[in-house]
């Protein structure tokens, strides 16, 4: 049992709660027609951005992928400022540019997330060497998929990191799928991603990615070691996606996976599992936990409105920055 | 015989009829046997010619790239599909560096016959790293050929001719294009020649040379220009590797202007490499300074806001010809309104891709 | 104070004393740190900053790029250098779905200094795979800057301009520079603005606008052509995104022709680029077809005998210039006949690359 | 000790032979500046290209990398075309076009060598899946360096081989260096290139690759499993590369590695290791093997006459074979 005190629990299902809520209105409202931009739900798979985001400082890196919503709020991003981006707002956190798939919150430490599979690995690491270069004790997190770890870049990545020693921590969320694909389709049988990551010569382990305080324990004591110089450390971290790939609806009916599967997730509910551990261990009551979702729901709601109101960006803004002009 | 079916429909009909014709034609790409079949194209493919030749694969572009230049080498015909373009650019390395200079560097000893599916995106916020046009790119590249149908009638009749062309094609396609319908032959030996262009509505004061979805919009901007008495010629270039020149040059040596479009960024795209010729090789046929309409050097915005300024419509096009032809245009056009939002080929499309 | 080095040298002291002016410049590539420096360039860099800042990589292209695009995230200033342009095809994803897109897809939050040198080989058996110009690509990326600095001087000052710029900036240096000697000032604070052409000869009968070493044959073209008593512009192009358009446009409203020579393939290149803006821009002072002088579209060959007529040089140019202004040229031409085989820069270089 | 019969080592004996001859010759000759074109030497390594040559059946598929002179003449290839390429003549296997770096011969199997590092990996691996989809019992067999490895693309091939059971042979020459750059400036200390290899899920095992015999008897025993549908296999082979990264000379004078290094390298010759295996078993006499020098000797002379005699291709050739006339 992971040693987590009462504020951390709290502050877990305030997170993950967050997430879900914001995601979850998301959802409902993409009909309107308003988000009009491609758009990746993590719903299901809050547990991992809500621990991570809390095990991480404030002044630490994180990089993320299309479905970066969780890790975006989890971090601490501003969440009226994605809102504005998903509505391509001229207040969002990219000017209206990036859209759902690009976000930044560098107050955060949220460095970027970008729409190509793997694409912000190597940007991980090149925090991660920053970091070295300027001996600072920060981390550099680097979210990905279980698709990405296909991709070359992946391993590249992963290869410097080791050689270096960088101070960067790798998350998987192993979700089982890429889009429609299982992993049977993509790779070998049998294959451990972790076992496979730790013959390149870093430091794994698997964990429940549904279980927030399971992965909170985890990466509070990763970090510890990547911050004593001891070289990266990657989490494979097993989780669900509850609803498409991209879009607000749920898929099932696709029949790419199965209902049994589906539903054998849905009961191990992120959310739930943080309520109930809160319960249990008698960190809060009920009317403290709805009191919290309320809280969040007005927050959300806010930040909805929020973008609803801001004003789109002009013609003139176009143009602008597409050259930083220092030099 | 021949009958009305959609672009996707065009696709995944010759995709069929090839793996029919020769048991060395394979498909595969992320998502192609998937319920989705890379929005319809590759539909009921893995049903009909089994998992051996019409698979998934993993998210590995630039080895699957090579993977499909090794099974050429003995003698398969790999189809591979990229539902974007952008994703492809992790395969420039076996793109260029073996599979357009193979022939060539090996004294044509060996043959590379593979062919590349590229969709592009544009519209509902695909924002910078799902949109881009880099059909310049590709025809710069020595050993490639390169081709982007607009019609159902091309799609299927080009695709039927890459896959069964002994080199590497890139083979491109515009989301916006896979629900237009047109007619096609249903002949499975149909086919559309690379390298020639194809003029899609002849007239006599303005050549313009088109591709891809821009072709649409010019239609519509033609259609309205004969309200007005304007006869412009459209050229399809449709394959940009080998260029047609000789469709292009006598065209502008008949109207005298030019104006071509296109779906990339200005610099360096296709579409100044043929006003660079056309200047070149027809300089005295031009009767005013040729013109391009292209993306401004600008990467792709996301928001709906933006997008909005920065791809270029019907509207555009009339805005061009008049300025080459010297003549005025009324403050507003309503027939030039589009019927639907500016980033969605049609009502019907709602997102989320 | 201004004394004469070599390119090699001058591009070696830019990054030497960027180093010193800045502690966030790192430097790093395959063979960086090694004997050979990279043809000299970074020799002595690790000795003097250590090799915390001045490291060999893995062969891990792609990954590197975007390494330094994450250290450029936290304020270092990386300079990453490939001893050839043709294996950074393998990084294209990171340069261009990141490096050109990150500042304006997150509203310039974010700047990307980075500095990517590649060098282009030539002669010498170099071959298909080791001596592609891809200007193009890189110039056809909103987001990049782009340069190809001729002299050692322009070597430096650009070579520390692009360091100091907070946008990635994509260096080429071509192989055949890399001994020629030039006046080069000391001073660690001067710089060559990014942008700006440079008329390396005026003249008032034609514009050649040159780049890189076709610049070098250009002013033996020239030196020759003069004795004719034929007067030409040469400007060297140097930036290729931005270009300089106002020098080229304003030396062709002056000389009524235009000549571009370009060391990439022919097709969509940064030459035709030229030709077009010219011809769309300042057609009406055109006095004849603008012309290009770049390479066939074929893959490079490695052949002594092949590459002879594969690559253009003095005697071309001089061609180009007589069929564009109308005059007579003697048969032969012993003044511009290289006084060393034609696949070396010199008769010191004796491979084996 | 491998079970290797007389007429299978003096094949291995007379192909290694066959190999430094031509390449001492190539490095004699190199001042004459004749040969135009980057050139990369084997001479040290010449047991795996030899012992691996001999072990694949002539209708099996090989591809190569910048250092292919060894696996073209070990695979068979003609000895001729590959003289007259490097002289740029247009008897050349690639007639002229693609120099020491572009080797060809597609009778011998001998599908293609390349210079950027890594390039030719999938197309092994592609080979490898036509076989498959053909239904014949061919190998591909994939040579590549511990540089290689480094590479994206290495891994992505051998993810995707392992997942489809392809039938490849990999074949890592660990020559210890990257040009000048040794592997710990590349690679994570204690990394064992096949220990990571086979995380990615692939059979792998490790050999001297100065010994032919070893690396035979392991040839042999990995093809018959590759054969037999169990999927692919990895073999990395210990060697050293005598001379210059690129070019004709000795450069220990440069200092990137120890004089030591070289010479403990150098005292196990894998022409003399092979040498002395056939006169220990009685496989051959002195003599034998001196008779069997003088012939390769001479087919040496022969191939370099014929390159310096061939013609070159004329002007019309550098514009032919652009396109495949086939459609
Ligand atoms: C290079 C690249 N290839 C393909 C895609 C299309 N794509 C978008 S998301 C995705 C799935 C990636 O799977 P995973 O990494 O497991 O993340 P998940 O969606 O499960 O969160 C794919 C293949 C892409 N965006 N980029
Ligand atoms: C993609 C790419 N990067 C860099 C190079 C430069 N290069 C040529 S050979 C070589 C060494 C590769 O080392 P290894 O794979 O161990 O082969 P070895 O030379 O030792 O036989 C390098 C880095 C290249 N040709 N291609
Ligand atoms: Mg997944
Ligand atoms: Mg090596």
């Amino acid at each position: 049992m992971p040693l987590i005190d009462s504020k951390i629990a709290i502050e877990l299902f305030r997170s993950i709660s967050k997430i879900r809520i914001a995601e979850e209105t998301i959802a409902e409202r993409y009909g309107e027609n308003k988000m009009r931009c491609p758009t990746h739900l993590c719903i299901g798979q809050e547990a991992v951005a809500a621990a991570i985001g809390i095990a991480l400082r404030k002044n630490d890196f994180a990089v993320s992928t299309h479905r970066a919503h969780g890790h975006y709020l989890g971090k601490g991003g501003d969440l009226k400022a994605m809102m504005a981006e998903i509505y391509g707002k001229v207040t969002g956190c990219g000017k209206g540019r990036g859209g759902s798939m690009h976000l930044i919150d560098k107050n955060a430490g949220f460095m970027g997330s970008t729409a190509i599979v793997g694409g912000t690995i190597p940007l991980g690491v090149g925090l991660g060497l920053s970091i070295q270069l300027h001996k600072t004790d920060q981390v550099s997190c680097v979210f990905l998929g279980d698709g990405a770890v296909e991709e070359g870049v992946f391993y590249e990545s992963m290869n410097f990191a080791v050689l270096k020693k960088l101070p960067v921590l790798f998350v998987c969320e192993n979700n089982l799928y890429s889009v429609y694909s299982p992993l049977s389709v993509r790779q070998p049988d049998r294959r451990q991603i972790s076992n496979m990551v730790a013959g390149i010569g870093c430091v794994t382990t698997q964990a429940d990615g549904n279980n927030a305080p399971e992965v909170y324990d985890l990466a509070v004591k990763s970090l510890m070691k990547i911050r004593n110089g001891e070289g990266p450390v990657f989490l494979e971290l097993f989780t669900y996606r509850w609803r498409e790939h991209c879009g607000p609806s749920y898929d099932n009916d696709l029949g790419y996976r199965s209902k049994e599967e589906f539903e054998s997730w849905k009961k191990r509910d992120p959310l739930v599992i943080m309520k109930n551990y809160i319960l249990k261990n008698h960190f809060g009551t009920e009317n403290d936990l709805d009191a919290i979702c309320k809280s969040v729901v007005s927050e959300v709601n806010d930040a909805f409105i929020f973008a609803e109101q801001s004003p789109f960006p002009d013609k003139a803004d176009l143009s602008g920055h597409i050259y930083s002009e220092g030099c | 015989m021949t009958r009305s079916i959609s672009y996707a429909h065009a696709v995944n009909e010759a995709l069929s009829q090839a793996m029919k014709q020769d048991k060395n034609v394979i498909c595969y790409g992320l998502g192609i046997p998937d319920p989705k079949g890379v929005f319809g194209t590759s539909s009921g493919l893995q049903e009909q010619f089994g998992s051996e030749r019409v698979f998934d694969m993993p998210t590995s572009e630039n080895a699957m790239t090579g993977i499909a230049i090794g099974a050429a080498l003995n003698g398969i015909r790999p189809v591979m599909t990229h539902q974007r373009l952008d994703f492809f650019l992790l395969a420039m390395d076996q793109l260029v560096n073996n599979a357009a200079k193979w022939h060539y560097m090996f004294g044509g000893a060996s043959s590379i016959p593979i062919t590349i599916r590229l969709i592009l995106g544009m519209g509902w916020g695909q924002g910078p790293t799902h949109s881009q046009n880099l059909q310049s790119w590709f025809a710069h590249i020595p050993g490639l050929k390169v081709v982007m149908p607009t019609t159902p009638e091309d799609a299927k009749g080009l695709l039927l001719s890459s896959i069964f062309d002994d080199n590497p094609v890139v083979f491109l396609e515009h989301r916006w294009l896979h629900n237009q319908d047109g007619n096609v032959p249903e002949n499975p030996s149909f086919r559309v020649p690379i390298g020639k262009a194809k003029i899609l509505r002849a007239g006599t004061q303005i050549t313009i040379a088109g591709m891809s979805y821009m072709n649409i919009e010019a239609l519509r901007a033609i259609a309205y220009l004969q309200t007005l008495n304007i006869s412009c010629e459209l050229i399809d270039i449709r394959s940009f590797n080998p260029i047609d020149w000789n469709t292009i040059f006598n065209s502008v040596r008949k109207t005298g202007h030019l104006l071509v479009l296109d779906t990339g960024s200005e610099t360096c795209s296709v579409a100044g490499e043929i006003i660079a010729r056309v200047s070149m090789e027809v300089f005295s046929s031009l009767k005013a300074p040729p013109a391009r309409l292209a993306l401004p050097d600008i990467p792709t915005p996301t928001s709906f806001a933006l997008t909005k300024y920065f791809y270029k419509n019907a509207k555009d096009i009339v805005a061009e010809v008049a300025k080459q032809l010297h003549f005025d245009l009324p403050h507003e056009i309503p027939e030039l309104e589009k019927k639907c939002p500016h980033d969605v080929p049609g009502n019907w499309f709602k997102g989320p891709f």
